[in-house]
């Protein structure tokens, strides 16, 4: 068995790595060097002892700050990852991703980028009430210039961040804090996952589910109920957000004729309306079921333990909509 | 100008010190046996802040508060019972158990925000006193935050605005000297936050926090002048934060002698001792009213514990006036 | 013939009338007031001389104090209209509009709400560039607690501005620069446009054209050029972003068998994807064509003249779009 | 401390100040005639500032500015015919095109951000500082921004974050008394923006934007102190907006007394007075170096104008390091 490594480890290393092969690798953002215990959950620990506070700093609490430092220090020639630390927390420093981060390269004729990771972990489950549990990477999805990916484990985690800080543009990398200390299967040293590039979990002829981020494991309990009942599932772990991989999508929903994009973001005006967009325009007649799309309640997120368990989509639900699908 | 209160107001606010205190060991203990999950930011070592503070407020003033707010909520009039049953997520909750220990709201007593976003008390207690100000009504609005959140923009723009619409607000900031697992001076270029109201045209003091004179005193002060019409005033309130900044950190980056000295100088029994040394209560009286409190607290923790969870169909309320179909 | 007014006149005359009718209607942003000359393009113009400064106020340039201070006042029993000048610059409020106006209601489990209005203004065609002209709905419709509009035209402007200043939740309300001189049929006084009401502008048995705001004249030149050429357009003017009419389009739909979607925002993750997700989900077999999405391309908004003119939808790509889905 | 620049440094300060005069008269005609059609913010008034700061630069030093940034530009010494081009939205200006006049971006000349929002050139103009300070390469990176900009978020959270770094930036205040239609004193709490350098520990001065010698030298005092390892420092140039905010702005709102001596005050020609009563320069050395600044604005329109747009297939470009398929 090949050794076993956790989500937040995975992170870890790959931000270790990248800083020790190439030296214009910062990493900041509130909380993360030593003295400060290496970030809340300790994502980052290590690093400033090895590297050296000046590349591994903390900050003030001031998002718009980060964010802009992240943009300047890239355009004099580093590759900083910044950590907000909660996607909720994003929406004070919009501007600075938004209209900066993302256009400055379209902005100047293609004169300056901004290889820039922004790290950011959010996701319901830990009783954090409305503001500290946001799925939002449809709204950055929805910025041209931006890319977007979401791991569900650690290799993925590892080699989709040693892409990210490669990424000559911006990318948003989001984390999610209950499955950080998920474990699987470490990655060889320097191992890369494409972004763009989704992976297929699980194969299966009637039906195809396409899901990412904490959802996958989800879906994957779902899969292999269904499997106990003779219903094949081709799951599809989508990593990528922005760009999204619609060869795989496509090409397995021409197969299956069925398709479910399950994510932790509400449903309305989601990550799944596009995908289910895409494929209908793309298969038109070749479906045998409508497009599934589950995503959260259309609610912010609760606070109190049943309200927060039926926010999101769960293996049983996942299974139920399958099920609907195949009836 | 540094008068003391009278010994009747100088008991109420010992009484909302030791509240503070017993709802934050019997917070801690609640969850530490499992009772209950909940994020939680002891508020421990900051019970004098928003005890003088309060002891100015009437129930129709108005607060914004901060994740960090049970002692805020505590010392404004939140009463017992509806807040436990909130941090247990119950459908007799101050939100129906839908906000959580970081959204606790209260019009009854003045809680009207509390916000889990660093800064953003701030930028609403704004309006709150704009609509005092537009009614007339005589209302003052106070905006709790901490050291850390001196350094976002929110503060800034809220300070501003503020001050030059002349609010019935008073921005208390509650320096604990940490933000997260970041010390104060390592994120904060000013020496003393309060020498930032000057930069706003606003009297800005810093006070010792844990004394209950001189917060009070300020409080008092700023509280007048808001109510005359004065405008803003920015306390900042220098104390210490007992514990990690959330339930379960293991604090490893605070020094631990600051930490003994901070404890060591505990404000609650110092007051307490204040009390019955000046003679506005005896230790019998005032064992009685702590006893009377640990009772509460049991009641509103059992209260909590016996009731319903929400129905999911809470999912669809409250989004919108009306309900989701 | 009904007196005319341009869109500029609808709103003026929606924020006097409400401020007239209800004297805890307030109306603040930057350059808003008299003195300030009524705004930047005169939009408010009138209004503080009328109700005086305390009820129409001029405000530093602060959007996340804008904000707040209209959710607070709104809390203390007002009825705020807010400006937020550009919606691009609602990139620095979106912690007050995200995670604190759209989500105190729920958090406080119905005991506040906040009934605020935010007026944003955005658009290309005046050669304002990256940071001044997009189109954002899809973020705000995707965030549960907030409902959006976008009128195309005098009257609805009029009557949607005064249905969300009704509204007890926040509502944002999206102005488009480049149609505020477009002029249209005066509104009766207290003319109400119910909000998630769409209206069906030309009605036509071949294809369904779903549109809003500036889009709706692009559409509407079409209309009339395939009608010349035999091809009958349904034409809706969705009017109400979140919540949308699904009535009003999918029978629309049902009937035409064929749609497409308009909007000026790029078209990945937009509005449109959306629109399109339903239309698949709720006539699944029923289409004649693929749903079409038209939204601009996926780049910043561009400044040179060529490029701006090419970058959204026009009578002209709908018209080829249309045509080619009757191909 | 204020010890005069060398004649040659006037005569190149004053170059800069003809250039950005005369290419704003042009701007304005060009745009009045119907020749170029763009949203333009006049700088007229203001030359005095950035003509002063850059003669303490040079190129491989870093700005960021605004979309009333043309004189920032042009005094960091972007190429007319580049500007020009970009101006027209050709596909030889600096950005192809696409940016236009608030977006222009020529790092060769050290212009590394153009921003359209309030403030953000603040955020940015650190980053590249930090970057200096990594590399050690005796960079300075100069923010520029106007008063309305002190009193938004990012104002704050990057002059902290820049003195808690020690970051090497100048951030430098245009306090032209407006911001769009809102005058500077009601939306501004502080009595002067130079005061809020305070709130970050950070040295504030104020200076007489329009007077060469002053602002020059306070621009010296903090370029060196940056270049020296000593952190950022906030100027704050008084100075005044000759025209309305944008080309077309009735500007009504202006008082015509206060507009009428500011203009009578115009910093051009009594800098252009000054050489010449000091003997740096003879009147016909000055009325040929403006005649060559009038060819080389000639050029450049017609340079521009007779350039060609960007193909379309440039939306598709730039938006990511790969072409968009
Ligand atoms: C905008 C934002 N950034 C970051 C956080 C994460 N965070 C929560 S509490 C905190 C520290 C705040 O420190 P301070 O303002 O001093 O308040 P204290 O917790 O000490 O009471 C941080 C960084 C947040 N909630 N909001
Ligand atoms: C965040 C943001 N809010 C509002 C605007 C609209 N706006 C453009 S310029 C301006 C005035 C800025 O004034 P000041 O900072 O003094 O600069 P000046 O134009 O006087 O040079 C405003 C409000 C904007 N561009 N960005
Ligand atoms: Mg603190
Ligand atoms: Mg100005």
């Amino acid at each position: 068995m090949m050794a076993q490594i956790t989500i937040l480890e995975g992170i870890n290393r790959a931000l270790a790595d990248a800083m020790a092969a190439d030296e214009t690798v910062l990493c900041f953002g509130e909380d993360v060097a030593d003295p400060e215990d290496g970030g809340v959950l300790g994502v980052t620990k290590g690093l400033s002892s090895r590297f050296g506070e000046h590349r591994v700093r903390s900050t003030p609490i001031a998002e718009q700050a980060i964010i802009g430092a992240a943009i300047g220090v890239s355009l004099g020639g580093f590759k900083p990852v910044a950590e907000i630390m909660l996607m909720n927390f994003t929406t004070v420093a919009m501007d600075m991703i938004v209209n900066h981060a993302a256009k400055l390269r379209f902005m100047s004729g293609g004169q300056t980028n901004v290889p820039i990771v922004i790290r950011t972990m959010t996701g319901s489950g830990f009783a954090n009430g409305g503001q500290h549990s946001d799925y939002l990477e449809a709204w950055f999805a929805h910025t041209a210039g931006l890319k977007v990916v979401a791991p569900s484990n650690p290799a993925d985690a590892y080699g989709l961040l040693l892409s990210a800080i490669d990424d000559p543009d911006p990318v948003l990398f989001i984390e999610n804090l209950p499955t950080y200390f998920t474990k699987g299967e470490a990655p060889a040293a320097g191992h890369r996952v494409p972004i763009g590039k989704a992976s297929v979990l699980a194969e299966g002829a009637d039906l195809t589910i396409i899901a990412y981020a904490r959802m996958v494991q989800e879906a994957k309990a779902a899969t292999e109920a269904l499997a106990g009942q003779g219903i094949g599932v081709e799951l599809i772990d989508l990593r990528s957000i922005a760009p999204w991989d619609r060869e795989t999508v496509l090409a397995s929903v021409a197969r299956t004729g069925r398709a479910i994009i399950v994510h932790e973001a509400v449903t309305p005006f989601g990550v799944g309306a596009e995908i289910s967009a895409v494929i209908n325009e793309s298969l038109f007649g070749a479906l045998k079921a409508p497009v599934k799309r589950l995503g959260a309640a259309f609610c912010p997120v609760p606070f109190s333990r049943p309200l927060e368990s039926a926010f999101a989509p769960t293996a049983a639900t996942i299974e139920a909509a399958a099920k609907a699908l195949l009836a | 100008m540094t008068k003391r209160p009278d010994a009747a107001t100088q008991l109420a606010i010992y009484r909302r010190m030791a509240l503070i205190k017993a709802n934050d060991e019997r917070s801690r203990k609640v969850i530490m046996t499992g009772r209950l999950v909940m994020p939680y930011y002891s508020p421990r070592g900051q019970e004098v802040i928003p005890s003088a503070v309060s002891a100015n407020l009437d129930d129709s003033d108005y607060i914004c508060t901060i994740y960090r707010g049970t002692h805020d909520m505590l010392a404004k009039g939140v009463p017992l019972k509806d807040l436990w049953a909130e941090l247990a997520g119950r459908v007799t909750g101050t939100c129906k158990g839908k906000g959580g220990p970081m959204h606790i709201t209260h019009p009854k007593s003045g809680v009207m925000v509390t916000t889990g976003i660093v800064g953003s008390s701030m930028p609403i207690a704004n309006g709150l006193a704009w609509s005092s100000q537009l009614k007339g009504d005589g209302r003052v609005t106070v905006a709790y935050f901490g050291d850390g959140a001196s350094n976002i923009g929110a503060f800034h723009e809220a300070l501003n605005m503020a001050s030059v619409w002349k609010l019935p607000v008073v921005f208390v900031c509650q320096n604990n000297e940490w933000g997260e697992h970041t010390a104060y001076r390592k994120a904060t270029a000013a020496a003393r936050i309060a020498d930032r109201a000057a930069a706003y045209a606003m009297p800005g003091v810093r006070v010792d926090g844990n004394d209950v004179f001189e917060t009070y005193a300020a409080a008092r002060e700023a509280v007048d002048r808001a109510r005359a019409g004065g405008g803003p005033t920015l306390i900042e309130a220098m104390t210490y934060r007992f514990h990690g900044h959330i339930f379960g950190d293991a604090d490893a980056y605070m020094d631990p002698a600051r930490k003994a000295a901070a404890i060591a100088a505990d404000p609650v029994p110092r007051f307490r001792a204040h009390l019955i040394a000046e003679g506005h209560a005896s230790e019998e009286e005032l064992a009685a009213m702590e006893a009377r409190i640990e009772a509460e607290i049991d009641e509103a923790v059992e209260h909590a514990l016996a009731s319903d969870f929400p129905d999911v169909a809470e999912l669809r309320r409250d989004v919108f006036a009306m309900e989701i179909a």
